[in-house]
């Protein structure tokens, strides 16, 4: 978090919706509010409708029908890109989006590439219905990945990947980092890089920290923290929920020998359930400490700013988790 | 249907009270917003005040009462005590909804107001839903029954959850009654990007229900039909389906400076208070100095109201209990973790 | 509406034959499911023949078909070939569903036959989708369209996804049409417990559209009808609605003896089949023998396409790579486990 | 799996129906098809109609609707029942379910007592949208209960203990398990049982299966072949997947050391990854060897049989899993 001209997290997010607008005619975008000048709830769309005119288009409040129509977009050529006002209404699209997109291919052969953007995760003020993280439900069903960027330069290119694969991809975009996180060393236009790889943010020999989203800076913000105790954490930033590159965890895990999975979602059968289980199946003999979850609280999202940080785990959460481990 | 009920007349200064506390007040909480003394945002109904009061007026204990966004005119003159809408957007202790949810997200489950949820469309099924259970357990009086209102934009008439609310609530020939109050935009988007039917009341007659049509910036017409809808619905007609017309006089919240409004509607737009004012000075029900002393009078007490939650004490984390469960074997045997 | 496009005539022989496939069809799939030779059950649209075939017929390559439980004659009309069909029901790898979907659940996505998935309301959204996406690549041609129908019974058209799908066509003014077959029943709920409105053709007004209604065991109306709304479609007058009239001549599926239909309704119900056998002898256009002839020869063709299936491989586990992504860097890097 | 006259789970939950019916008025039915002469489209609620006039109701095809419905029925202090056709189909009504039964007490203060009934699991034909397991995203909100009676008698215990308990309660009942189970011990009228206690079904020191709904029966066959080679195995029938009894569970693996979770369910951020989840935090020490799950495979579910028993676990994938285990 730097330099007000740095790139935001919003920019880089909208920069890759114009290049691939730009870049291949089968891409439009639908959503709610999404045109211009209003340009969306969170601008994540300003100036699209307007340089590609009739290709950014404002939707009736339907979440069902935006998904359905992404669906036979996709099914008919097309790389429709869907904006959800907020994560928490995606859930009225569930249908379309877990039983239709998702089954598609492998019922019939036939590929569903859609992209379906869900501004997601906590602000203070936002209540239970505009903070959710939906990934808890969203990987569910087989059929559907599921990325979620945590930093700047993953909100472009998880995006461009997400246009680019053939299956439908749920793009998780945190709505707290929008603004707030800005990368001056941001740079566009290199390679496609693989929709599912996670990344080793930084490297440290006594403890694992798997996360996404939001929650990478505050799992970094916890490593500097714990380096002054004299512990080395590693932090993973897994940026695909699903499939999950458990390759990449045990890699750590082999170093470490501990695991922490912190995430700004619920616990109950979580992608941090998910990948204690895959870790626990492929790596048990790794462990030299029990995986550790840290999750949000089980209760809807408090509206209130001072029970929302109490809600929703935060660096020292984090810390304490892995305190505990170390010293296990 | 029964006996058909008469509608009841409006007291234009009474409508005119309750359309002015809810402006107050939410003036005062939109200042207080932009002072950024309150988490989140705030949304008005600003310009929509004669219809909602208008429901909240006509509404009698053992109704049920959905409210939406634009709604603190109706919820007021429900019953909701000014103080607890400031409770709830401070996210104070004190009030109904603990600072657990917050500003127009609240209501009071035993005097029959739901507390909304944010996904529109969502209130209109539980309000079918009451009244299909009391209609099932006998509460349902013949000729005279409860009612149940819900509230809806005509964005928010797009959502298969209205659909499928009102076809079931009509299936069941129960006295609910929509309305669906057509402010030109949902959010930055025209209506016209949200349906291209000449008017939503059109939509009655796919459900087989009474539909009724009026321009709610005119507090007369806005009072008239939702009383004869909802004399309609309480003689046994089934349910109702009011399509008012007005403008938003403001942004979709305090947050948004509505940029994208046509600026020919936004010069043409009534404002349905000053059209109140002018009816009961017109009328002769009160005169100039009338009126000031009770703008006067309302302002006071709004701000007595909301300096008191001001005063009041935010929850404190440490004492929540984070606590998921009603049921006491559950909340005693199961973890707060579940 | 620019030029006005001449609906298609009739042939009613052509129209028969579909109908007698279809029939012949779906009898020999439900003596095989009465043998215990198909998973699952087996849904038929007896009754309803003539309302599918003539939208399967009056189609074009490019069209997109949208077909629902009921709609056999309208899916061979179109191009299924009908070996396809019983591959389908046997669960044959052979078949374009590889075992890995069954009975209904099939679709020929390449030339615009989409693949049903069984939650009623859903194929609406896609068919508006894919003509959304054309719309804005420029491959809807003015004057005449491209268009989509989508079929729907009585009781789908209640789902919330079927309000949201219509109007998001209407909104768009794409060439959409919807095919709600009432057949007075939605499993065995009769249709005054689906909606109450006189006709569903009265939803159409609602969503700024044109509706279109028909008894739809008369051929010639079946027919007429759905060319019309068709021509209307493709002319650019945006979406279209059809309400059909007709009776399921038979259970849910198979496994349903469809106890609970109104003897009443059964005695006075019309078959299409019968109705459009006499009407090519009326017409002269065949006579008795010739009907025979037709009958024996289509029932040869279609035994002849189900024995093949017969003969045909079940899929083997085995040989499934479980593999759900399509993505070939997705399948190459994340195991079946995901 | 007894004689022809011993009671069926379909008649054991169908009476629990018909008693919670007539002891308390607040309790009523509603969904598609449930009225006579039909009865539900598998009969579970035959009968009900007749014996009680008006609260026993056909809804239209309007799933969200009925959730809803049942919302505002449990505020306005009834008892509502919703049947959903198939569990499949209950998405539709996922918001009303997730977003406005599960939050309302903590927001509100005020119990939503609601029973939603989902026909759920595998039947050879079913195909992709006939046979889901729902628990996997029903469990993803805080505030539902959810529940899978594996046993006849737990059909009828847990069915009314859910119309008894002030929370909104996911019940699932297993298609397969309607006409197959028999119980000729069936006995209606005991006392109310806990509705969130596991049940040890079969002792034994070498391996813990946890596992619930058909499954049950699976892990029983699975034990009972293992038996024989000499492997003891202890079976445990969550009965409430949400919350879990981790306590039971606990208290199984400190005497086994081996853990395998079996489920029909799809294996990502399962009810399985939970209960493993949440032994790995409070039970590390007692694994003598990695928990193992045992899930359905990662695509929809096959409508041919053949793939239908592949994709699905059964008594064998549960053997081999405790043998691998035992001998790890
Ligand atoms: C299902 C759902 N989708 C999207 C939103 C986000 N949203 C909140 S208010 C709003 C606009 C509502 O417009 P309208 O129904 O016309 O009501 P108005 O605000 O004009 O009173 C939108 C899109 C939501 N709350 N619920
Ligand atoms: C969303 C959804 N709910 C329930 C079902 C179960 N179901 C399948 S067919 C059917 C009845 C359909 O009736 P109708 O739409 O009138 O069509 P018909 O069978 O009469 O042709 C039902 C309830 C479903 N497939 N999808
Ligand atoms: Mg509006
Ligand atoms: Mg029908």
């Amino acid at each position: 978090m730097s330099s007000p001209e740095a790139t935001t997290y919003l920019a880089a997010l909208r920069q890759a919706m114009a290049e691939v607008l730009a870049a291949d005619e089968r891409v439009f975008l639908l959503g709610e509010d999404v045109e211009d000048p209003f340009g969306g709830a969170f601008k994540a769309t300003k100036g699209l409708s307007t340089a590609f005119p009739g290709r950014v288009r404002n939707a009736p409040i339907s979440e069902d029908a935006i998904a359905g129509a992404a669906v036979g977009a996709a099914l008919d050529g097309g790389r429709p890109i869907i904006e959800f006002q907020f994560a928490d209404f995606a859930i009225c699209g569930f249908n379309q989006l877990a039983n239709h997109a998702a089954t598609t291919f492998w019922r019939t052969g036939k590929p569903c590439p859609l992209v379906a953007r869900l501004p997601c995760g906590g602000t203070p003020g936002g209540g239970p219905f505009h903070c959710q993280m939906p990934e808890g439900w969203l990987t569910a069903h087989p059929g559907l990945v599921v990325v979620a960027p945590g930093t700047v330069q993953d909100a472009y290119e998880l995006l461009r990947a997400a246009v680019a694969c053939d299956d439908p991809v749920i793009y998780l975009e945190h709505k707290h980092l929008y603004y707030h996180l800005r990368d001056p060393g941001f740079s566009a236009g290199g390679p496609l890089l693989p929709l599912h790889r996670a990344a080793v943010r930084r490297s440290g020999r006594d403890c694992t920290v798997v996360t996404y989203s939001a929650m990478v800076q505050g799992a970094l913000a916890a490593a500097e923290g714990l380096a002054l105790e004299g512990i080395d954490t590693e932090v993973i930033d897994l940026r695909c929920l699903k499939p999950l590159d458990t390759e990449t965890i045990l890699e750590s895990l082999a170093r470490t020998g501990r695991l922490v999975v912190a995430s700004e979602g619920w616990p109950y059968g979580s992608v941090a359930s998910e990948v204690i289980t895959q870790v626990c199946a492929e790596g048990f003999h790794l462990l030299d400490a029990p995986p550790r979850r840290v999750a949000a609280r089980n209760t809807p999202i408090p509206f209130h700013p001072a029970l929302w940080s109490a809600h929703r785990p935060d660096a020292n959460a984090i810390q304490e988790a892995v305190r505990g481990l170390v010293n296990f | 249907m029964d006996q058909p009920i008469e509608p009841a007349p409006c007291d234009a200064v009474a409508h005119l009270q309750w359309m002015l506390r809810a402006r107050l007040l939410e003036e005062r909480l939109s200042s207080l917003y932009r002072q950024g003394r309150i988490p989140g945002s705030v949304f008005t109904g600003r310009g929509q005040e004669a219809l909602s009061a208008a429901i909240g007026m006509q509404l009698r204990p053992g109704d049920i009462f959905a409210p939406l966004i634009r709604d603190m005119a109706g919820r007021l003159a429900f019953g909701l005590p000014a103080i607890e809408a400031a409770r709830t957007y401070l996210g104070r202790i004190t009030g109904h909804m603990r600072g657990r949810d917050g500003n127009v997200h609240h209501g009071l489950v035993d005097q029959g107001m739901l507390p909304m949820i944010s996904h529109l469309g969502a209130m209109a099924a539980p309000c079918v839903g009451i009244l299909l259970k009391r209609k099932i357990t006998g509460a349902l009086v013949a000729g005279d029954q409860c009612v149940a209102v819900v509230c809806i934009g005509e964005g928010g008439m797009q959502t298969g959850a209205m659909h499928e609310a009102i076809n079931l609530a009509a299936v069941e020939r129960l006295p609910l009654v929509v309305v669906a109050a057509n402010n030109g935009y949902a959010y930055s988007t025209p209506s016209h990007q949200n349906f291209v039917c000449r008017d939503l009341v059109d939509r009655a007659l796919g459900y087989g229900l009474r539909g009724w049509s009026c321009d709610a910036t005119d507090c007369r017409a806005a009072w008239q039909t939702v009383a004869q809808a909802l004399a309609a619905a309480r003689s046994g007609d089934g349910p109702q389906l009011i399509s008012a017309r007005l403008l938003r006089l403001a942004g979709h919240g305090e947050h948004d400076d509505a940029a994208y409004i046509d600026p020919a509607l936004k010069a043409a737009a009534v404002d349905c208070l000053d059209q109140g004012r002018q009816l009961v000075l017109d009328q002769g029900l009160l005169d100039q100095a009338e009126l000031a002393a009770l703008h006067t009078t309302i302002k006071t007490e709004i701000d007595a109201a909301v300096d008191q939650a001001l005063g009041e004490a935010d929850p404190v984390a440490s004492d929540e209990s984070w606590q998921i469960f009603a049921d006491p074997i559950l909340a005693a045997g199961a973890g707060a973790q579940a």
